[in-house]
């Protein structure tokens, strides 16, 4: 194992590794100290991250942070690695790299070619020595344009799943919810319910919900039942109109045997949603989430700080061309990431880390009760990912789950980020928009009549 | 100036009739494409009220009250967590027993012998839902499996407990099965959700793929019959398959809940 | 006094008068804590919100927070106020006004018309109920143009104020601060230098060096020096060029005179800059800096809470028609704003209600090493602030003031927001950077030529 | 691929030159528009240093043992602050003395004698500052003082003080002028530069307008022999026209100042 070392005004500081120098550099957050990684001091964080800067990108191909014989995830990373697409960034240091990549040369077209040739290591590394407006300028350049029913990750176009989840999976609470969400212009990248039980025979009627008020409205989105994903697979062989396949991935095998999944199985997901031939535009199928925290909330993050566990989980996903990822950020509470600050710096360290390997990324722009954050730091956090070109967001009524029992962001909160930035749906979804006369050109909601046809969605399920 | 936020009315469309069905933040109407003022205060004030459940001190004597009341044994034990702070900070202690509740639950009963079942009732992030619903929820369970002869241990009743405190206590007692009661995160509506957590055979390596859930137990969400029904369903399932997890799926039927009675195993 | 109430699950709250009630709806910060003024818990503060948001505006013209015979600054803002401009949103409450604010009924023009109708009280009142994203949204929308020598303002624009300090006041050395400004696209709102010393030998001097870069290289901008406006008046009657008179101000007669200023002072000083006649484009002359804390600093201020006394400050700075004025945030210290997220609040508090009240309103978007807030923190207040449109920032060579001790925002911080939100300079000096080569039109950098002409502007002061 | 960072040799231009004028960050090059990674890291560990300087504490034995040294005397007193947190938060506790120190001030001399001027070093917000200026710039202005007959108190060394701490100290000794040394705030290129502020007729209810200010005396700002130059003649003319503050304009000429000699008062 490499021995790193870097001196300040006279005291030598040591990191045994790569897996040690980037857990010492990560900027500080709840759950490297919980689980003994992080730094001791501001000046032995700033000497890793030197350290950092100067080690090659290529050394992060040649040393596994978990070794390639006992975990598949590495394997997948080292295996699937592009050296082609790797050689124009191939004799950078991490250093070198950060610079390249706030360069004017590093624009759509070279991000996107270069994105199989990068490592989740490599970008979680690069990432640790970003602040923040490096991770939004970077992050803003790249471009990950995915298809199903619409087009999602488009130049100028924020999207947003409408989460109308309840907590007994009442069919006519949901519609409300949704019909709550479409008035207000959400639901272009997924409908997408969290079922708030694990079985079957709760999880069709929920499916067949959706894919009626989709037809009928002719809406051009997808939809999305968030359960396991063994579940889908079932559904999908009784004949349920499955969209998406939803499932939460992590960066470790052992956090993934955690969440009952392997690759494999994740494969067999994939060809089952891709059987069905459902999408109209493309056939990007997947639908994954994930979030700082897992791997070592299942003590399954062999000594890798949270930070680079997520980046590998990305590694998954990429792996099945998934339509929407989402890191859940604050989602999971304040062990991992412990106030809004925590939350914000990691949400954008997500979505860079994200798009820069290809993904499609959007954010859970989210907190729980337990944590030391409030509404001033999602709008804040929601700006910056705004900013940073983030494909989607979440709607959730109000803001407030009550299933899940968390703050995500409300449909409001899109119509925000939209108005101060220029932003529109996906352009299938906006033309249906203003089509229904909900929204004008410029993606600005409408007062409808009584006589809205939208308003009879709840009508038969609600009578 | 015309009036700047577009209420209920002006959709033309009743969302009082909607919201019977969800306590969802439903038609809060807009000023701009932005929440209007009142339903901003109303949340600043949901949350001021959910922080505070948060932190909440687990009532164990009316718990452990409750519980002898019924004629039912019981123990109380805490995790290795000194106080609500280090409870949010350390997930990783919340999941050990304090040594003094080890030495306790080692000398309830000679390793020998080894109940079907232990219960355990945990504070977790919201004590008031244990404070609200684990008694009632019981009192849908234990007497049936108690008629159908399990062998119960008494209900531990533990302070600042996470989800897999459950496995230590299982191991101790010892137990082939273990149910956690726990108070979920508490959300903005629902100060205080219960989540029931099963475990086959849990050992301290387990992992949450090995458990099944069911959540979202409260008057508003799962009633306690539902919620109750489908535990009784799901640990005579458990016991038949010899496991719990993801590889047992629920095929538990809300809608023939009421009448499903499987094959007793013990 | 009016006594406000309200009472949430049983417990009543009572807040004696407009003052107590102001202090204790506003978002925690550590200078309210100091003075005493601050809530005890969130619940006090959510209840105060709710009975400030049902206060009439009028209320505010009707109870002076700081007695009308004993400070001048009351008197300028109750003799000042313009009913008629008032007149379509008299009718409101606090609550109301928000809901008014963010309507799309209020845009660029009717807020323009509104601003004179607005006092500092109304203004802090609304800001106290909206969350960061309010802040946001309404002060996008407001749009106060100026001029001297260029147009500072318009929509699209991001303006800087280049601050090449020195710890002795070097020519030599703030010339080349300077030059590496303006070859970063540095400096249109003002070159402004803050003097170490405050003897007019010292500062006539620095006035002629800017004076003779910008004449020189026929900079359209406009130079400062920011010592004493006692200084300035005496620098105008030597014949020293002075193109902008400054002045830091608070918003108590008490606390202005701990400044040793008053009223009459500023309108004497902005006679004697308008007398030079220097202005090319328009006449604002008058350069402020205000920042939350100046107040309760010199114990002055007089129960009112420092958000309240900040925008109290933008009255007094709104009666001389200034070109610029900013809220020099973090830059007192943590006593008054603790860490990054209470600096990151009253910024955006400042920017909103200094828009509302008509000013164009910059942000030195800054910290103190004693405060607890790091450059992550201030990419993200320059981020938010950007999208709020924020008329100018700072410019300080790599973000450090040598002289002031504090970090501010650099030249390559307004070259990032500048590429993240499409924002250019000044139309004139946009033009300018593009004639020396320096931008394109795409207000990139270039890379300079051995040969290029601004290099020889330490040439003679360097040799 | 092209090197994505312009360096000064990109320029072309030699930024070492210029440097020699400034500690200004200045060509730093860019990468985009943006701060090369050298340079970024190079500023982050420059926080985590000047980060440091605000916490050391004061050496307030070793400052005494300096000042008697010299021949001077010397008095220790504390600010009502308790440690540094609350110092960082409580800048009203810093503007006063702590109960024992008043007491030790009020039995400093018989209330009939006035001094003429009292010297405070305190550490403000950096003690590097004082430890390091303080009494190199004194013994450029005190000697001088003294050896023109100026009744100058015990030199008082202040722990966790604020400027307007002078006042009070003044009050009590007491004297006619106080002259506060004070650490500056830490900036990220200059830990340790002193401030000194001078204060004509001190009372509790005095504000800044009432005072006047030298700063940023160090070695590569201010120098000892200027600083020490320009406090003598500002006390001079302070002691001359009665009156300190924004009325007294400092009309100190830089290139005059080692032969300015104004009339002395006392
Ligand atoms: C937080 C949370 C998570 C976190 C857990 C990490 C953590 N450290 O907390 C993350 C994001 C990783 C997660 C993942 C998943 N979760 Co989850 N989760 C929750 C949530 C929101 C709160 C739980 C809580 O408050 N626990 C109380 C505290 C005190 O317990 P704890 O010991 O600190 O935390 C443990 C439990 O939360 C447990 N856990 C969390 N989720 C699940 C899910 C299952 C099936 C099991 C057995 C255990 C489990 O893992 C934690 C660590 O041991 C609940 C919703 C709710 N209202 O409760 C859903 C919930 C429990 N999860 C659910 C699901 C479906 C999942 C996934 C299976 C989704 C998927 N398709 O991959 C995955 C995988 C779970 C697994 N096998 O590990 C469902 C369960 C439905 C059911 N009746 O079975 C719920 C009810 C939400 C929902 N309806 O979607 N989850
Ligand atoms: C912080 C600061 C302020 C704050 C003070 C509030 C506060 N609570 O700290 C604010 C923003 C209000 C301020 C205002 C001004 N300041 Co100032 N300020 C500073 C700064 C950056 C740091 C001071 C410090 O660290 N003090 C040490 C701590 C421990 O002391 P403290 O007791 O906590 O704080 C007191 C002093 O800072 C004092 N103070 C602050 N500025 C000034 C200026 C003068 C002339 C005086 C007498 C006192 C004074 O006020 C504080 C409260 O009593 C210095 C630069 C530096 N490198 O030191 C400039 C500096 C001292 N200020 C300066 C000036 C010119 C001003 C203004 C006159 C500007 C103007 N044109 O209006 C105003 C008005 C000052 C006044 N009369 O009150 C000059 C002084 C030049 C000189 N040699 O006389 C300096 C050196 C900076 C500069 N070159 O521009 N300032």
């Amino acid at each position: 194992m490499t021995t790193y070392t870097h001196s300040i005004d006279g005291t030598g500081y040591r990191f045994e590794g790569l897996r040690v120098l980037l857990a010492r550099a990560s900027p500080a957050r709840a759950g490297d100290v919980l689980a003994g990684l992080a730094a001791d001091s501001a000046r032995e964080r700033v000497a890793a991250q030197i350290a950092l800067s100067e080690v090659p990108l290529r050394e992060f191909l040649q040393q596994p942070l978990i070794a390639y014989e006992h975990d598949e995830v590495t394997r997948l990373i080292i295996d699937g690695h592009d050296t082609v697409a790797f050689a124009p960034v191939s004799h950078l240091t991490v250093g070198g790299f950060r610079d390249w990549l706030l360069s004017y040369a590093a624009d759509a077209t070279s991000l996107a070619q270069l994105a199989p040739g990068l490592t989740p290591e490599m970008v979680a590394a690069v990432s640790k020595i970003m602040r923040i407006q490096d991770l939004v300028i970077v992050a803003a350049k790249c471009r990950v344009v995915t298809r199903f029913r619409n087009t999602i990750g488009l130049a100028g176009c924020l999207s947003t799943r409408l989460q109308p989840n309840h907590p007994t999976d009442d069919r006519k609470g949901i519609a409300a919810s949704i019909l709550d969400g479409l008035l207000l212009g959400s639901g272009d990248a997924v409908i997408g319910i969290n079922p708030a039980t694990d079985s079957l025979q709760a999880i069709i009627p929920l499916l067949q919900l959706v894919d009626d008020v989709r037809e009928r409205y002719r809406i051009p989105t997808q939809s999305c039942v968030l359960t396991h994903v063994t579940q889908q697979i079932q559904a999908i062989e009784r004949g349920a109109p499955v969209d998406l396949v939803f499932q939460s991935i992590a960066g470790t095998q052992q956090a993934n045997s955690s969440f009952g999944i392997d690759l494999a199985l994740l494969a067999e997901a994939r060809a089952a949603a891709l059987s069905l031939q459902r999408g109209t535009r493309g056939d990007n199928v997947m639908y994954f989430e994930t979030g700082q925290g897992s791997a070592l909330s299942a003590n399954a993050h062999h000594g890798v700080d949270q930070q680079t566990c997520e980046a590998r989980a990305y590694a998954v996903a990429r792996a099945y061309q998934p339509l929407l990822v989402n890191s859940v950020v604050g989602f999971i509470g304040p062990e991992y990431l412990h106030n809004g600050k925590e939350i914000q710096r990691a949400g954008l360290e997500d979505h860079f880390c994200g798009k820069l390997l290809g993904l499609p990324m959007g954010c859970d722009v989210c907190y729980t009760n337990h944590a030391e954050a409030d509404q001033d730091d999602m709008d804040t956090l929601l700006t910056l990912l705004g900013v940073a070109g983030c494909t989607y967001i979440m709607g959730v009524p109000g803001a407030d789950d009550i299933m899940l029992n968390y703050q995500s962001s409300s449909f409001h909160d899109a119509l925000y980020l939209r108005q101060v930035l220029g932003l529109k749906p996906a352009p299938e979804f906006q033309q249906w928009l203003q089509h229904m006369g909900i929204f004008d050109s410029a993606a600005r909601v409408h007062r409808l009549g009584l006589d809205h046809t939208l308003l009879g969605l709840t009508g038969p399920v609600g009578a | 100036m015309s009036a700047p936020v577009s209420k209920e009315g002006d959709a033309g469309f009743c969302w009082q009739r909607l919201r019977a069905f969800t306590a969802a933040r439903i038609g809060l109407g807009s000023a701009g494409g932005s929440l209007p003022t009142a339903s901003l205060l109303a949340f600043q004030l949901a949350h001021a009220r959910a922080r505070d459940a948060v932190h909440l001190a687990y009532d164990v004597d009316r718990m452990l009250a409750g519980i002898t009341q019924r004629g039912w044994r019981a123990l109380a034990v805490a995790s290795a967590v000194r106080d609500r702070a280090e409870y949010l900070k350390r997930p990783d202690l919340g999941r050990k027993l304090s040594a003094e509740s080890r030495v306790l639950l080692g000398d309830q009963q000679p390793a020998a012998r080894r109940y079907t079942l232990a219960l355990v009732i945990a504070d977790g992030l919201s004590a008031l839902a244990v404070h609200h619903h684990a008694l009632p929820l019981l009192d849908r369970v234990v007497p049936r499996l108690l008629e159908w002869g399990w062998d119960i241990a008494p209900i531990v009743v533990a302070r600042e407990g996470r989800v897999a405190l459950g496995d230590e206590i299982a191991g101790l007692l010892p137990a082939r099965l273990v149910v956690m009661l726990i108070g979920e995160r508490p959300g903005l509506s629902s100060p205080d959700s219960l989540g029931v957590y099963l475990t086959y055979e849990p050992t301290l390596t387990c992992n949450d793929a090995q458990r099944n859930c069911i959540s979202n137990i409260r008057p508003e969400g799962l009633s306690y019959d539902i919620a109750g029904h489908k535990l009784v369903y799901l640990l005579e399932e458990v016991l038949r398959r010899r496991l719990s997890g993801v590889n047992l799926k629920d095929e538990f039927d809300l809608l023939a809940a009421p009448t499903a009675t499987a094959g007793l195993v013990e």
